[in-house]
């Protein structure tokens, strides 16, 4: 299944702090992937002008998964059953702060820079410093290959980390100063905006930069009436089977002490009640992570020094 | 106030290090970091390794895909490396077009496959004239400590090692892909790289670290495979060199190559036991 | 499938913080540093060990504290260490390597002009008798500066000003005066506004 | 026409050098340099503004453009771009420009072999009619290694093709030593060791051609 082909009607809801709904949906835009055709690309070694994956020429295409029963790697459908989850924290010499982490197959890496001098400066900098941050993929993180060329899709997921991540920091500390956020996707095997709202947390929280809370991320996909938590790469892009309403993914980024949503992404169709419902099933989901990242960043904090005497 | 006199005098504080024959990390001047390497642990490339030479971390990871080939070289496949260095990597560099250095070391890579022939194009040829594979050999860095050539090429070498390609027939006009049966790539030459930094135009140490790296006057890599045929001697410009120091960094060298030959081949074995 | 050689088992310590953990309310201490107050609790804004320190009177303070005082930024009034890397009539450019004690990883861009470079005859100071580029000089931060400027710093004290310097023949200068250094290989002397050597760092 | 020197083993034969300097009217130093049928033109511009963020605080910062015959510069322009700078950071006293700019545009007319010696040579000649302090001099030499084993120095591009090995040597003019190496195809120790006595030969012909080209220059102005 190529990777962004079909109609996908994506519909952002941002909210500062406390949750209040402004929802900004772009209209429907169609996606049609190309043989990759790239652009004369001449700052790179050059290959041959066009090229086919080999997956298009399958002799036996791959099997259409059970959409009831159990999922293809074992975990329980309509359940919170996130898959296990690998965290390490300063990993990066040269970064300030940064954090892998690895869940089934999807694997990322996020290390944080800064806070260092703004090249451009305006007016809002005075008073509080500024969050960038620029997410990428490998060429060779997804089934088909990517190219060097940030796509708009790793725009709009940056955007997204962007609007999860900033209401979790405290710019205000940070005057005239940027804090650049750099995830990059090794292996690409399902929501990955979800683990990379919490591996940037985590790299920022590594850094030393003070925040309100940790931001973790956690992705639902609706088939009909039956849901699947952290979806995998083929459960996120595969056509449904029955062709009922409520169809669609959804990405919540939460913070869990202030019990507040920084950040929710949703595609597809829903009704209000689903979409509440898995707005829920989510949380529970980034409560069921929550301990296993405490552990981790304490790991990272000891290993740096031990406590100091207690006065 | 050392801390203070390392920024403030990078060059006589490495200095003071150099004129006792040790480095700041505490290496002499002709040892290398510890090289440690993980082949295969991407699921979606074709083949993939991960090597870490001290800090500086490289992953490499290969895709291929179906091309028609040329019609100068009909019998022939290609293969297609890239370096990119992204601002994950290291502070100084910046989203963007690839740095001057990334395709410098691209086109060391791309060069490096050339002259050692590691593998013959003529094995990636599936219908003369008609249907060929690319190799697309990403290679990104995601921790750069110095020494970017050296992780690049051994990286290259084990993902090579590491590649499974699916059968291709061509029964009708669009080719078959069977995924169940696959194979490897035949691997001719096992190049590896070994740089030197030279200081003040005349101490050589080997394996240099960023800082280090920032304080050079010349920079040599060399690239050996098993049979001590020399496939590049890559000088940037820099002060010049003496023949003798020459040829002690080739000596280094080759010694290098059989270290990291050893290396690769017990990581490789233990990869395909534990499959 | 690990992607990372497995670091070795920690022995086990009191448990550390993540940001956004409830220490106290406000009633019983007061937040410190590395903490933040929201609907009447202490909440740690930083990863890292709790320190409660009582200074006299009745509430300890309490704050969250990392391995270093990573004291991240220059803010006004910090003694920094900086390079010169330019000198015109009217100011002299420097980037910033240090804060107080920690080494700073990216340099941050500062100014020096000519009127904040000594106390005494603010007017009849030229930069060039008073900085060379690439010596190293102890200031302090004046102001964060507007859009357009970066840090604003000043040597104007007796103990600020230039600390490391190179003479023309590339030998490290003795400060023998408060305006002047000597090239210990060529006896050259020349103008430097030089920093007044602090007890504590005369080393033996 | 060839001039033949024969020494050692492999005669050091160089196709017939030109060169030209100051040329143009723009730049502050130029120079068109002639290998055979390969031809480069070289410009100099600076010590000039500096753009902030490229500023050194204590030396001049210099900047190699190269131009293809056809087409945009692509990645193997870069690392020759890359060799031709460091190799003139080596020989030029930038100490003396500090945080100032220098521009060196390599175009090249004709490519016709040993093209990365031949830009050397071209900048080496305008780096010098700019009058820029430079420490030493240095050359561009191509070697390369034919199906035999015999050693064609300056070969041309059809020679290039069928020969095993190429290998591009820059010379400095004080010690005769290697200052810039960048090799295609595999090659023994011993053949390495080979070229560069074959190069350290023919360098000394070039430096020969060098003051005699700028002796004609300057004899014309006096």
């Amino acid at each position: 299944m190529p990777r962004n082909s079909g109609i996908i009607l994506s519909s952002r809801c941002v909210s500062g702090g406390d949750i209040e709904r402004r929802t900004s949906s772009h209209a429907a835009v169609w996606f049609i992937t190309f043989p990759c055709a790239m652009p004369t690309d001449n700052k790179r070694v050059r290959g041959p002008e066009v090229s086919q994956s080999p997956s298009l020429f399958l002799c036996e295409p791959a099997g259409a998964l059970p959409s009831h029963g159990p999922r293809a790697d074992g975990r329980q459908r309509d359940q919170v059953d996130v898959r296990p989850v690998f965290v390490r924290c300063g990993l990066v010499s040269q970064a300030k702060g940064s954090a892998y982490i690895e869940a089934g197959n999807t694997k990322l890496m996020c290390c944080v820079y800064g806070p260092r001098e703004t090249e451009r400066k305006d007016e809002t900098d005075m008073k509080c410093g500024r969050l960038t941050t620029d997410m990428r993929f490998a060429p060779f993180s997804c089934p088909e290959r990517g190219s060097w060329i940030q796509g708009s899709q790793d725009k709009d997921l940056s955007l997204m980390l962007h609007e999860s991540l900033q209401p979790a920091v405290c710019l205000h500390k940070y005057p005239r100063s940027q804090i650049e956020v750099n995830v990059m996707v090794l292996e690409n095997s399902g929501s990955v905006l979800a683990h990379a709202v919490t591996c940037a947390s985590l790299a920022l929280a590594d850094a030393g930069i003070e925040m309100y809370d940790l931001v973790l991320g956690c992705s639902i996909r609706q088939d009909g009436t039956s849901y699947v938590v952290d979806p995998t790469y083929t459960e996120e892009n595969r056509c449904s089977s029955v062709s009922s309403e409520n169809q669609g993914g959804l990405t919540v980024a939460f913070l869990p002490s202030l019990n507040q949503i920084s950040g929710l992404q949703s595609d597809g169709e829903m009704a209000e009640e689903t979409l509440t419902a898995g707005v829920r099933t989510c949380i529970e989901g980034c409560y069921k992570l929550y301990p296993v990242i405490q552990q981790a960043l304490a790991k990272a904090v000891r290993k740096a020094a031990p406590p100091p005497s207690e006065s | 106030m050392a801390a203070g006199f390392k920024t403030a005098e990078p060059l006589e504080y490495h200095r003071s290090f150099l004129k006792e024959n040790c480095r700041p990390d505490g290496r002499e001047l002709s040892e290398f970091r510890t090289t440690t390497l993980n082949i295969g642990s991407i699921s979606t490339a074709d083949g993939s390794a991960l090597v870490k030479v001290g800090n500086t971390t490289v992953i490499c990871g290969i895709k291929a895909e179906l091309t028609n080939p040329t019609v100068e070289a009909p019998g022939k496949g290609y293969i297609v490396p890239n370096v990119d260095l992204p601002p994950l990597c290291s502070s100084r560099f910046r989203p963007g077009p690839p740095s001057e250095q990334a395709q410098a070391a691209s086109q060391f890579v791309a060069d490096v496959i050339e002259s050692s022939e590691v593998i013959q194009t003529e094995d990636l040829c599936i219908e003369r004239g008609k249907l060929c594979w690319v190799l697309y050999c990403d290679l990104m860095c995601l921790d750069y400590d110095g020494n970017l050539l050296d992780a690049c090429t051994i990286a290259l070498l084990a993902a090579l090692k590491n590649t499974k390609l699916p059968e291709v027939t061509i029964s009708t006009e669009t080719p078959e892909v069977n995924l169940a049966k696959t194979r490897g790539l035949h691997i001719h030459k096992h190049p590896v790289s070994a740089s030197f930094c030279v200081f003040d135009d005349s101490i050589l140490i080997v394996d240099p670290t960023a800082e280090e790296e920032s304080l050079k006057t010349a920079q040599l890599t060399v690239v050996t495979d098993e049979e001590d045929r020399l496939c590049t001697v890559h000088k940037p410009g820099g002060t010049s060199l003496s023949g003798e120091k020459l040829q002690e960094c080739i000596s280094r060298a080759t010694a290098r190559q059989r270290e990291i030959q050893k290396l690769i081949d017990k990581v490789t074995r233990s990869v395909k036991t534990a499959q | 499938m690990q992607i990372f050689p497995p670091t070795p088992p920690l022995p086990v310590f009191p448990p550390c913080l993540s940001p956004g953990d409830k220490l106290c309310s406000v009633e019983d201490c007061i937040p410190g540093t590395g903490v933040y107050l929201r609907h009447g609790y202490i909440y740690s804004s930083l990863a890292g060990y709790v320190l409660r320190k009582n200074e006299g009177e009745e509430l300890p303070v309490i704050s969250v504290v990392r391995e270093t005082e990573t004291q991240l930024l220059p803010d006004v009034g910090a003694i920094v260490t900086c390079k010169v890397t330019s000198i015109n009539p009217r100011f002299a450019k420097v980037h910033i390597l240090y804060v107080g004690s920690t080494p700073l990883k990216d340099r941050f861009r500062g100014t020096i002009r000519k009127e904040d470079v000594r106390a005494t005859e603010k007017d009849k100071v030229e930069t060039y008798k008073s900085f060379r580029p690439g010596d190293i000089v102890l200031a302090k931060v004046i102001s964060l500066g507007d859009v357009q400027s970066n840090y604003l710093l000043t040597t104007a004290e007796n103990e600020l000003g230039v600390v490391v310097a190179h003479s023309e023949s590339g030998a490290q200068m003795v400060p023998i005066s408060w305006c002047e250094m000597q090239c210990p290989r060529t006896h050259s002397k020349e103008f430097r506004k030089v920093a007044r050597v602090q007890p504590e760092y005369l080393q033996a | 026409s060839r001039d033949e020197l024969v020494c050692g083993s492999s005669n050091v034969s160089l196709r017939e050098f030109g060169c030209e300097q100051s040329l143009l009217s723009r730049p502050d130093g130029s120079a068109s340099f002639v290998q055979g049928d390969t031809s480069v033109l070289a410009g100099v511009y600076g010590p000039a503004e500096v753009k902030v963020s490229k500023e050194i605080y204590d030396r001049a910062t210099l900047e190699v453009l190269i131009q293809p015959k056809v087409g945009l510069p692509s990645v193997r322009e870069r690392s020759q771009e890359q060799c031709v700078r460091e190799t003139c950071e080596a020989s030029l006293l930038l100490t003396l420009h500090p945080r100032s700019s220098l521009t060196l545009v390599l175009q090249v007319l004709h490519d016709d072999g040993s093209l990365l010696s031949c830009f050397l040579n071209a900048a080496c000649m305008a780096l010098m009619d700019a009058g820029l302090p430079m420490s030493c001099l240095f050359c561009g030499v191509t070697c390369a290694i034919d199906a035999d084993g015999q050693i064609i120095t300056d070969p041309t591009a059809a020679q290039e093709k069928e020969s095993r090995a190429l290998m591009t040597f820059a010379i400095d003019s004080k010690e005769c030593r290697v200052m810039m190496s960048s090799t295609k195809g595999s090659f023994s120790v011993h053949e390495l060791q080979q070229c560069i006595a074959v190069s350290q030969k023919a360098s000394e012909k070039i430096f020969q051609f060098y003051r005699d080209s700028v002796k004609r220059r300057y004899s014309k102005t006096l």
